[in-house]
Parts: C-alpha cells; structure tokens; sequence
C-alpha cells in the first residue's frame, strides 16, 4: 500500500506527459474551435443581396431541399479569400456543385468589385454588414465554409482558407458528405 | 585570429578542469563533521529558545535528547572511506572537453563570418537610402512621361522592386509593360511572378491568365510552364501539376539551369501525391549542369536580373577607375561580380581593395571581407 | 496561412473593450450585461473575455448580450444564446455536466484524499523512544563531540 | 568574431556540463577524493563559458550585428539601448541562454558558497546539476541556436514591437527565470539525497538558504509581471488566471509548501518523503511552465515562440527528469523513516494541514489548467476553464489556509496547548470582528465574501503581529535587544506573513470594489467615478523619439477640490506601424485612478475620443504586499543559521559569541 502511495506521482506525471504528447502531435491548433452547428438545422437568418449585383440574397429555405450546398463566408479586405476564391469557384464548377455566400461585414461596393475583379461563382449571396448573419452561423473568422446537406443540415464546418492541405481535407469532408446523401 | 582566440579559451578551459589535481587536500570535510555541526548549533538554539522563555525546561530537555540521538545516530552512520585519486579521469576530460567542442563547433559554427556593427555600415545604409530616392525619381519619371515611359526605365524600376521583395509595386510597374508590341513572353511571367508572390503564392485569375499569354508567346518559357504547374497544383491538379513539370525536363533533352528547380516542385508535389521522388534524367551531354548554373538558377527569370546588374557592375568599375581609393566601391564590385561569378574580375577588385586595407585593425569587417575573399578564390 | 489569418485578427485598431455607445442606460442591465462579458471567451483571442477584447467579432458579441438582457433574457438564456452558437467553448465558467464533472469534483477529490493522508499521518502509532539517554549513549556522544572540536 | 566565440563557448559549456555529469557522482560512489572536487571547478567553468556566451549574444545586441540572426529577428537599430539589451532575453533562443545561464550560476553558486555542506553531497547535487545543464545545452545548440548567422546582413532589424518596450517587462523574465530555475538546485539536492539515501535534518538545512533564494526571486518576478501586465497592458488587471501565469503560479505554490516542510525536516527529522517530493515537483513544475509557454500546447495571451517540435524535444527532457526522478522517488523514498513524534495539536501539525492545502491549491490549478487538454483528447471536446473555476475552487481553499497561517506560528512543536493559543487570541478574533462590521459598513453592502476574506486578512495581520510581540515580549524593559537578537529568519517569517495579509487585502479591494466607466469625451466632458469627477479639457499632439503621441489632459476634482491633472497618451509608431495606448495613473494607498484614452471604433463617434477610467481601490497594497515577501524570503535567507558549518575564515571560534 505503502508502495503504491509513492509510485503514485510517477503515475500522474506519466498520465499528464502522455496528454501533452497527444496534443503536440498531429497538427492540432489549439485556437481552432469547433462548431456547434454540427448536424443541427441552419440557422434561421435571411440576408438580403448585396447592393448592386443581380445575385439574389440569402435565407433559411434556399438551403433545404436544393441538394448539397457550400456556405462560403468571404470578404474582400480578406486576403485568404482572394487565395481560396479561384480554388472554390474551379471546384464548384468541375463537380457541379452549388455554391453561396455570405458577405462578412463587407462594403457593397467593395464586394462588387471584389467579384468583379475574380468572378462570381455564387447562386446566392446574403449580404451580412453588421456581422449579425456570421454569429448566428458561429463564424470565428474569414474565410470560412459550410457544407450543408439537401434538409438544410450543417455537416462540416472548414475554419480557414481552401487551399493546399486544406483543399485536400475540404474534399475529403465533402466527399464524405456526398456519399452520405 | 578566431581560432588563436579560441585556442587560447580551450586552453583555459582545460587549465580550470585540471584544477582539483593542484589543490591540497582540505580539511576535515566527511559528512559527519558538517552534519554534527549543523546538530550543535540546533542544541544551542533550543538553549537560546530556553533562556528566553519562549518554551519550557522540559520541552528544552526533551528537544535537545532528540537532537543528541540524531547525532548519536549520524556518528553511526560514518563510512570508512577508501579515498582514492583518479587523475586519470581529470586529465582524460582536459582532454576530452577542448576537442569535443572543436568537432562540435565545426559543425555548428560560421567562423568565417565577421562582426558587423550596425554602426560601421553608415555606407550601406546611404546606398540603401539613395537607391529608394533613385527609385522614386526613376518612378515619377516613368509616370509623368507622356509616351508612358521607356520599356526599359519600367523594367529596371520592376526588377530592382522584385529585388527589395517590394512584389505588388513590382507588379504595378509589370502592368504597364504588358500592353506594349515589345513585351514578350518574359515580361509576362515576371509580371505573373510579381502577382504570385504578392499574393503569398497563390495564383490568382489574373496571374493564371498572365501566366497562359506568356506560355502562348513562348510555349518554351521556363518561367510560364512553372507557374502554370503552381497554379494547376493549387486548382487541385496535382498530378497534372506534376507531370507537367517533369514533361518539360524531358523534353529539353538537354541540361538547363531551371531543372533543379523544377525537379524540387515536382518531387514536393510528388510526396503529397504519395509518388517516389524522380532525378534528373542523364542526359547524353558529356557537362552535367555546374553548381554555379544550379544556384544562379535558383530563382526564376534570371537572365533580366543578372542583365540589370552587369550594367551597374560595368558602370561602377569604369567609375572606380578613377577613385582606386574608394574601398567601399571596390568590396562592392567584388562582392557583385562573386554573385554573378566572374572570379577573375573579382579576384582583380579585391587584389584593389587590398592595399586599401593593409593598415585597417585585423577584425576590422572590410578588412576580413578582402582576406576572406582573397582566400576563397584561392589567392593568398 | 494560420499566420495571415491570425495577422487580420490583430489587424483591428487599437480600441478598447468595451465602448460607451455600447453602454446601457440602465445601470442594472448594464452590471448584468459586464458581469456576462466577463466570462464569455472571445472566439478569435487568444484567451481572453470579450469584455476586455478588441476583436470586431467581441464587440459584436457584447451588443447583441446586450440587445438580449433589453429584451427581457436572463443571464442563463443569453448564454445558451451564446452556447448554441459557438458551443460550450465560449464559457469561461464551464457549465456543470457529464464531461466536467471531472473538473468540478476534482478539487473536493484532491481535498479529501489529501485530508485522509492527515488523518493517517496524525493518528499513526510509533514506539516512543526514552525520554533521557542512557549511560552508554551519553558516553559514546561525549566522544562524538570532543572528537570533533 | 565575437558571436562566434559565443558559439564556441556554448560548446564548450555543453562538453564541460557532460564531465560534470559524470565525474563527480562516479568519483562519490567510488570514494574518489579528486574526481569529487572536479564538480566545483567544473560547475564554475561552465557558468563562465555559458555567461561569455550571454555577453556575446548581449554584445551583438548592443552593436546591432545583424549578422546574427537572433539580432535580426528580435531588434532594430532604433530602439533604445535599454530595449536593445532586454532584446536578448526578449525571444526564444534568447531566454533559453538565459535560462541555461541561471542553471549554471545556481550551480557554481553551490561550488563556491556551499562550503558547509559534505564533499559527497555537493559532487551528486552539481552532477544532477549538470544532466539538467546537458539537456537544456544541447536543446539551445540543436534547436535553438542564438548564434545563426546570416551574410551578408540585412539593411536593418526587424522587431520594433512597442508593446514590449517596457522597463517593467524587460527585467521580468530573468528575475522570473532566477525563481524558475533557481529550483532545479534544490531538486538537484533532492535526486542527490534519493541517491545517497540520506534525507536528515542536516540536509534540510543545507537545502534551506537555496529554496529561500528561488523562493524569494520567483516570489519577485511574479509580482513583477503582474505589476507589467497592470500597468502596461491597459486592462486594469493585475490577474487573469491565464495558462501562463498560472504555470508560473504552480511552482511558487510548491516552492511554498517545500520551504515550510523543510522546516520540519530541519526542526523534527520529519515529513522527509514529503519534503523530497515537493522539491522535485516544484522544479518539475517549473518545467512544465517552460515548455507550456514554448510549444504551444495551449492558448493563452502571452503566446511566445509558438513551435511544436521545439515542444516535442522539451517534452523529452521533461519525460526523462521528471519520470526518472519520480522512478528514483517512488524506489527510495519508501525506505525513509520518519523522525520526531508529533501530537494532533502542534506547530508540525499546523505546517503540514498548511501544506495539505496549498498542495491542494496547487493541484487544482494543475488540474484546471489542463483539463481542457484531457477533455479534448478524450472526447475532443472544447471547453474553456477560465476565472470563474479558478476563483471558485482555489478561494475556498486559500482562505482556510489564511486562517490556520494566523494560528500556527503561536503553536509549539511536538504538543501545543490549543486552548491556551485560542485564549491568547481571543482579543484579536473580538479586534477581527468589529474590523469585519466596519469594512462592511464603509463598503456598504458589497459582496459578503470579499468582506470576509479581508476580515480574515486583518486576522493574519493581527495574529502575526501579536507573535511577534509574545516572542519579543514587547511591552516588557529590553525588548529592543530582544528584537536584535532573534534569528532572522523568524523576521523573515514575521514580514513575509504580513506581506501575504497585505497583499491580500490589495487583491480583494481591486478586484471587488473596482469601479470602471467609459465615455466619449470631448473638451469640456466631465465623467464621475468613484467619488472623483474628470474633466476632459483636450488633446495635443506630441513628437516622442520615434512616435506620435496625442496627450489628452485631464482634469481631477473630488467635491469641486482640484485633486490632480492626468495626461493618458495614445502613440503612434509609424516604423513599426503599430499604435500603443499609454495609461496615466493617479496613485495613492487608497487606490489607483486609472485612466486611458483611444479613438472611438465607432464611426458615428467621430471627433470624439473613447475615455476609460478605473478606479481601484487598495491595488497599491499588492505591489506592497509583494515587496514584504520578497523582503521576508531576504532577510531569513541572511540568517547566519544558514551557513553554520562552514569553515570559517581567520576568527577563533571562541570570537564569535553565541549570540
């Protein structure tokens, strides 16, 4: 008894190393959090087009039953979004996906020429400048995207640019989602 | 002077660990007799606590037969020491630690590299702070000019931005080029760089298109075929990307300065892909590709760069001519003409510099600079 | 790009937490909706409550907590509004169930096993030894003494 | 040259920690006289290269060599000196060779000074000295070297972070670092006492006078760094149960409870497995505040040198010492018997329910600063543990503790006569009462626990005071002399004592009294706070060295009486192109007027200026507090105690009277 009181703390040291060990490997941030939509509905919030565009706006319904969606936040004082933006729009179109946004707290004119300037790959975009629609879907940041299923269910949530190695496990998430369907 | 230097630290290094031969045996200093001291001054407290009250006598006595038997029981504990002397072991760690730390050292260290106070380069700093000036007059220039400026003054303004890492005003004054009958398919995939790299290396819409007029007026570009691989890879392309790159080097049939360059992205795309990375294929030339070309190489669009820089080169040693007493302008030359890799001229420069220097402190930067150089090439 | 991300969080300029236009009017609603702040994270920060963050996101955050008390929520209700969104992440006070109930019994668990190490310690039984040296000792220590000085 | 001789030095000081790792601990199991005695020279050469390799890094800062990539990474030619020189230790690689540094200085400290102490003890303690010098050498060389070079150097630096251009700042971290290592020689002495399997009270003693001094300058540094964050940061706060500072909290903590246990180690041949243990968690612990702030492995505000190979590698030497000296621990400890005998009632009693908590104190924090981690790992879940836990499990602990501290030194060793001790303080525990009603009456409500919490602050005041005067017996003829000729290191507990009661008062005053408000202010805006009324009476732009500052004045009236004028600036620093808000405080013991200015992130308010005001009460009592620990852990570790059994030098014993 006597014995295993000492070994005790040996014990505890071993645990505590073996968590740090765990959180040191695999490429984990410890900043990222994850998102509490997951497999809930899509918020219930209706963004109107962004000024000076023909793209329509954004709502709840466009979300169910049009099949699988990317949510795509972007805006255009972002610098990673004008990286991911040529990669979403080639994806989009080669695997005939339907995409839209949500402007994040973004001047109109400035969107239209943002999209003027790298194309416009989007069915519907919500213009969102008081940030009010990014709380509602739990934004942290810019950019990030969504895939929602045909019943309006947020399946995955991708915190940061598509690009790289993050393309490569948007696709995996997406592909995923695919077969679910 | 360096290693004199650390020859003599090492020396004394060895010197202070051969110490404890040296040193006489010292008193008394066996665990009993410290530990009992310790003890003794614990009896006289109690004492002390005593005669002011601060406890009982009976406390004091039960204390001091507790402290008594520690030191009954610390007496007991005394070991016969066997005292022995190893100075073998002192003098094999003297040894040990001045060359283990040479090896070390020589794996880890520059010697070669100088002190260069930031105080002492009051030159670079007025080279640097007139270049941005030329830059900004060359700049105003261009734009004020009517015909909207000489191809050339844009190109030497675009280049030298490139220089400074300064890519989206490099890519500004690409712009203005490429709507011009003399702009050629180098002009566009520099411009596609200047647009890459301003952008952390992502190939934007408008880089990609850059990128496909300059492989359409040369589908033979380097630069154009490299960037297109990028931008493929970035699309999700990989393997595309990749085979792109390798296609090119193989249809070269011959060695070319770019292929290290090329053969890197391809192997890094490779390894995401989970492919086994490939070498240059050997090719029936007898002359492999030299280092030179491979590090001259390494960044793209070299040969307007390496252009640019020649004329300055030529323009400042036909000026030096006139001052050889200028010391900053020579080890300048030198070191252009190092990078470019004309060894002879530099050679010549430095053997200038020499002279200048002869009366200089030994650690004086300018002056290692020359006797550095000098050794390098082979000159001593 | 972790680090371009992480650039245009810092990128906001140089303002305070908590602004007056933010402020209530009535002071009551104003304490409740300070002492909330308190302990919601920030999202984008590294570590700390919106009540002291600049993030854009924070100051969003701190309006809306507002807009909810305004409309009549209790504190509980504004951070389920918060939870629901961002998740149990955002709390600084962790909420108390199934997976924390590790981290709020662990101090009383510590306590108490530490407590019954006391106990044992305290109540344990040893030989005591002789309250004077005998003879034999006395002389053997008189010898230690006087072979040290 | 001269970066490359630090280089140099660096790996001669690696080579010579590894023949100091060796030698001396072969040379005390064989008995080999010389070999033991190579320790001293050895720990003292290696402080001298790894200190020349510190000045050579220093002298590259100080000349801006921007050959030097550390240089050019974490400098420019344009800070003050001051700020070049803290650059040293200012990053990564820097505050590792500082670290290095520290370790190796404790260890020549030990060679020199240590003189009382056995040959064979000394030998083991510097060699497990030197494995921890050997681990964190090689890690510098091999991952973090401070001696990269670069040619040809870059036009200029490129660090000119205003934020950390802070006096406050810039002698935090090695002060910190003095407290953080400082207790890897006591763990040393810990792992060398497991191996000689000898823990006595001599040893205790021995151990004292360095626990003290890592004690005492952790003590500093933390206070030191909650002093920055106060005043530099803006926020107002001086503690926010951060991950950082809560790893730098966990080893004063431990160092705490050791430097009482040692106590009863020394005074009554107990609590020995005990006493060991806490040497070696405490150093442990300081490693694992190293390495959590190094890796990355959580977030906090003071994120420094994020990387997580350098995590993994410190990881390693963390798995080798702290495993191995707990392996050593649970092998030699059990065969430890314990000494003296103690009753339910005694001062061994008192220190060790002392101990109980604040190891419980201690575990607490431990265990909520990593429980994220574990949920995460295991349920990948995301929680935050913030204040709110931290205040609720670790105040409930403090304040029974608080308690017992005022009781305990007036119990005696071995068996206390508790009624005796209750009757004695029966007067204060009425004094404490009536102090509790008068604090509630002038905080008027406010909330109850704080009440009671300072009501047991003046209890731990009261209570030390009247110890002091029984042992001095203050209201009888001599007690002058009686003061002068007590040891002082029961001075030492005396002010250290007071100094926590001190402290905690400033930590309940400013964090339960604070007032804070913010307004838009133009000329002419009056704001009340706190009883004060400030007059915005306008901005004027101002040229510093390298910025410009928009200084607003302020005016203070209380009642209508003109108190004060504060000037709170907003600078701006177009190299670095960052903006910094410099706060302007009004400081009295009562309390801090804190006022700050910055512009308005509204853009409807434009025109106007965002002024913050705070007001809090007793902060002062904080710096003050800390200052009587630090005073307390250094006049106790100047007790001549301390060095009894060194030779002495040239006096007859006889000389020196027994006091």
């Amino acid at each position: 008894m006597k014995r295993v009181l000492f070994l005790l703390p040996l014990v505890l040291a071993v645990v505590i190393g073996g968590f740090a060990l765990w959180g040191l490997s695999g490429g984990r941030d410890p900043a990222q959090i994850p998102s509490a939509l997951i497999s809930k509905p899509v918020p219930d919030v209706t963004l109107p087009p962004i000024e000076g565009i023909a793209t329509p706006g954004l709502s709840k319904a466009d979300l169910q039953g049009q099949g699988l969606t990317l949510v795509n936040v972007f805006a255009s004082w972002c610098g990673p979004c004008r990286a991911e933006h040529p990669i979403l729009t080639r994806m989009t179109a080669e695997q005939d996906l339907r995409i839209v946004a949500i402007n994040y707290k973004d001047k109109p004119e400035a969107a239209v020429a943002w999209l003027e300037e790298l194309g416009n790959p989007y069915e519907l975009i919500g213009s969102d400048y008081s940030g009010r629609g990014g709380i509602e879907w739990g934004v942290t940041g810019v950019p990030e995207t969504f895939i929602v299923s045909n019943d309006g269910i947020v399946l995955y949530r991708f915190p940061g640019p598509v690009v790289g190695d993050g393309q490569r496990r948007f696709q995996d998430a997406l592909d995923a989602a695919r077969a679910a369907e | 002077m360096i290693w004199a230097v650390a020859a003599i630290m090492a020396l004394s290094v060895a010197v202070g660990l051969l110490w404890p031969l040296g040193s006489k045996a010292s008193v008394r200093s066996g665990r009993v007799s410290k530990t009992m001291a310790i003890y003794e001054d614990q009896l006289s407290e109690v004492e002390r606590d005593q005669e002011r009250g601060l406890i009982t006598a009976s406390e004091a006595q039960a204390a001091q037969v507790e402290i008594k038997r520690r030191m009954l029981g610390a007496g007991e504990d005394e070991a016969p020491v066997a005292e022995r002397s190893g100075k073998g072991g002192i003098i094999a760690s003297a040894l040990f630690v001045p060359v283990a730390a040479f090896a070390l050292y020589t794996q880890i260290g520059a010697p070669n590299v100088p002190t260069v106070p930031f105080a002492e380069r009051a030159d670079e700093q007025r080279d640097a702070a007139q270049l941005q000036t030329l830059l900004g007059e060359l700049k105003s220039r261009l734009e004020s000019d009517p015909e909207g400026g000489e191809t050339r003054g844009w190109t030497l303004l675009a280049t030298t931005l490139m220089n400074q890492n300064r890519y989206s005003e490099a890519a500004d004054a690409f712009s203005k080029l490429i709507d011009r009958d003399d702009a050629t398919s180098a002009t566009f995939s520099q411009y596609a760089e200047a647009l890459i790299l301003a952008e952390n290396g992502t190939v934007t819409p408008l880089a990609g298109r850059i990128i496909a007029k300059s492989a359409e007026l040369d589908p033979t570009n380097p630069a154009a075929t490299y960037y297109s691989a990028i931008e493929q890879d970035q699309a999700g392309n990989s393997a595309q990307a990749r085979a792109l790159l390798l296609d090119r080097i193989a249809e070269e049939g011959q060695p070319a300065p770019w292929m290290p360059t090329f053969l890197t992205l391809a192997n890094n795309i490779g390894t995401q892909l989970g492919e086994e990375p490939v070498t240059l294929p050997e090719f029936e030339t007898p002359s492999g590709p030299k280092q030179d070309d491979i590090e001259a190489a390494s960044e793209m669009s070299e040969e307007d760069r390496e252009a640019f820089i020649r004329t300055m080169v030529d323009g400042l040693e036909e000026r030096l001519q006139d001052e050889p007493e200028n010391l900053d302008g020579w080890l300048q030359l030198a070191r252009s003409l190092m990078v470019l890799g004309e060894q002879d001229r530099a050679l010549a420069a430095l053997k200038s510099a020499q002279p200048l220097v002869s009366n200089l402190p030994a650690d004086d930067p300018r002056r290692l600079t020359v006797e550095t150089g000098l050794a390098q090439l082979g000159f001593d | 790009m972790k680090r371009i991300l992480l650039s245009l969080i810092l990128l906001a300029s140089p303002v305070f937490a908590v602004e007056p236009d933010e402020v209530l009017d009535d002071p009551v609603l104003e304490e409740r909706a300070r002492v909330i702040s308190a302990e919601v994270r920030c999202v984008v920060c590294q570590n700390e409550p919106i009540d002291s963050s600049n993030a854009g996101v924070a100051r969003d955050l701190r309006i809306i907590i507002r807009e909810r008390l305004v409309a009549g929520d209790t504190n509980e209700e504004v951070f389920e509004y918060l939870v629901l969104r961002y998740g149990d992440f955002v709390l600084f006070n962790p909420p108390w169930k199934p997976s924390t109930y590790a981290l709020w019994l662990g101090p009383f668990v510590i306590l108490i096993f530490g407590f019954g190490a006391v106990v044992l310690t305290l109540t344990r039984k040893k030989a005591v030894p002789a309250a004077t040296l005998s003879a034999a000792e006395q002389e053997e220590l008189e010898k230690l003494r006087s072979d040290r000085s | 040259m001269i970066p490359e001789l630090g280089q140099f030095a660096l790996a001669l000081a690696l080579m010579a920690a590894l023949v100091q790792s060796l030698l001396p601990i072969i040379g005390a199991t064989r008995g080999d006289r010389t070999w033991m005695e190579s320790a001293q020279t050895t720990a003292v050469v290696q402080a001298l290269l790894v200190a020349f390799a510190f000045g050579a890094l220093m002298h590259a800062y100080i000349i801006s060599d921007f050959t030097v990539l550390n240089v050019v990474e974490n400098s420019h030619s344009l800070k003050p000196m001051l700020y070049k020189v803290a650059g040293t230790w200012g990053n990564h690689e820097g505050s590792l060779l500082l670290w290095v540094l520290i370790l190796a200085l404790f260890g020549a400290a030990v060679a020199v000074f240590a003189s009382n102490i056995p040959l064979a003890l000394k030998a083991r303690t510097l060699s497990v000295q030197a494995w921890i010098s050997v681990g964190f050498l090689s890690f510098l060389i091999l991952t973090s070297n401070p001696f990269e070079r670069v040619f040809p150097p870059p036009l200029d630096g490129q660090d000119l972070n205003p934020l950390l251009q802070d006096f406050g700042l810039a002698i935090h971290p090695p002060l910190l670092y003095i407290g953080y290592v400082g207790f890897s020689i006591v763990f040393s002495f810990a792992v060398a006492a497991l191996i000689e399997g000898r823990v006595d009270p001599a040893w205790a003693r021995w151990v004292r006078p360095w626990t003290l001094a890592a004690w005492t300058s952790l003590t500093g540094g933390i206070a030191l760094g909650s002093w920055w964050a106060y005043y530099e940061l803006g926020w107002g706060g001086w503690w926010f149960w951060d991950p950082v500072e809560n790893v730098s909290f966990m080893p004063w903590l431990a160092g705490t409870a050791l430097l009482h246990s040692a106590i009863v180690t020394e005074k009554r041949d107990t609590f020995k497995a005990w006493t060991i243990l806490l040497a070696i968690l405490t150093f442990s612990l300081s490693l694992l505040g190293t390495f959590i702030v190094r890796s990355g492995l959580l977030t906090s505000v003071h994120a420094f040198a994020v990387d997580p190979e350098r995590g993994v590698y410190i990881l390693g030497l963390l798995a080798v010492s702290i495993l191995g000296s707990l392996a050593l621990f649970a092998w030699r400890a059990p065969a430890m018997e314990s000494g003296g005998l103690f009753a339910p009632i005694s001062r061994e009693a008192g220190l060790l329910i002392n101990n109980l908590l604040i190891a419980t104190a201690c575990a607490t924090v431990l265990f909520g600063t990593l429980y994220p981690l574990f949920l995460e790992a295991i349920t990948n879940e995301k929680i935050s543990v913030g204040p709110p836990f931290f205040n609720a499990s670790f105040i409930p602990i403090t304040l029974p503790l608080i308690i017992v501290m005022g009781i305990g030194p007036h119990l005696s060793w071995k068996r206390a006569d508790l009624p005796g001790v209750l009757a004695r303080l029966k007067w204060l525990a009425v004094i404490v009462l009536l102090a509790t009603l008068v604090i509630l009456w002038i905080a008027n409500g406010g909330p109850l626990l704080a009440v009671i919490s300072m009501g047991i602050a003046v209890w731990l005041i009261g209570a030390t005071l009247q110890d002091w005067a029984r042992r001095a017996k203050l209201f009888q003829p001599g007690a002058w002399a009686r003061i002068r000729r007590q040891p002082r290191a029961s001075h030492g507990m005396t002010m250290a004592h007071l100094g926590l009661g001190v402290l905690m008062m400033g930590a309940i005053g400013s964090s339960a009294w604070k007032s804070d408000t913010v307004a838009f202010a133009e000329k002419g805006t009056i704001v009340p706070i706190a009883g004060f009324e400030i007059i915005f009476e306008g901005i004027e732009q101002v040229r510093g060295p390298n910025y410009i500052a928009q200084v607003a004045s302020l005016k203070v009236t209380q009642d209508g009486e003109y108190i004060t004028n504060l000037y709170p600036e907003r600078r701006v620093y177009p190299v670095a192109g960052s903006t910094t808000t410099e706060s302007d405080i009004r400081q009295t013991l009562a309390g801090d007027l804190y006022v700050s200015i910055a512009e308005p992130a509204s853009e409807d308010a434009a025109g106007l200026w965002t002024l913050r005001l705070i007001y809090e009460p007793l902060v002062n009592f904080l710096w003050i507090g800390s200052v009587m620990l630090v005073l307390g852990g250094a006049l106790s570790l100047s007790d001549r105690r301390l060095r009894v059994g060194a030779p002495r030098r040239a006096v007859p014993t006889n000389a020196t009277p027994a006091e």
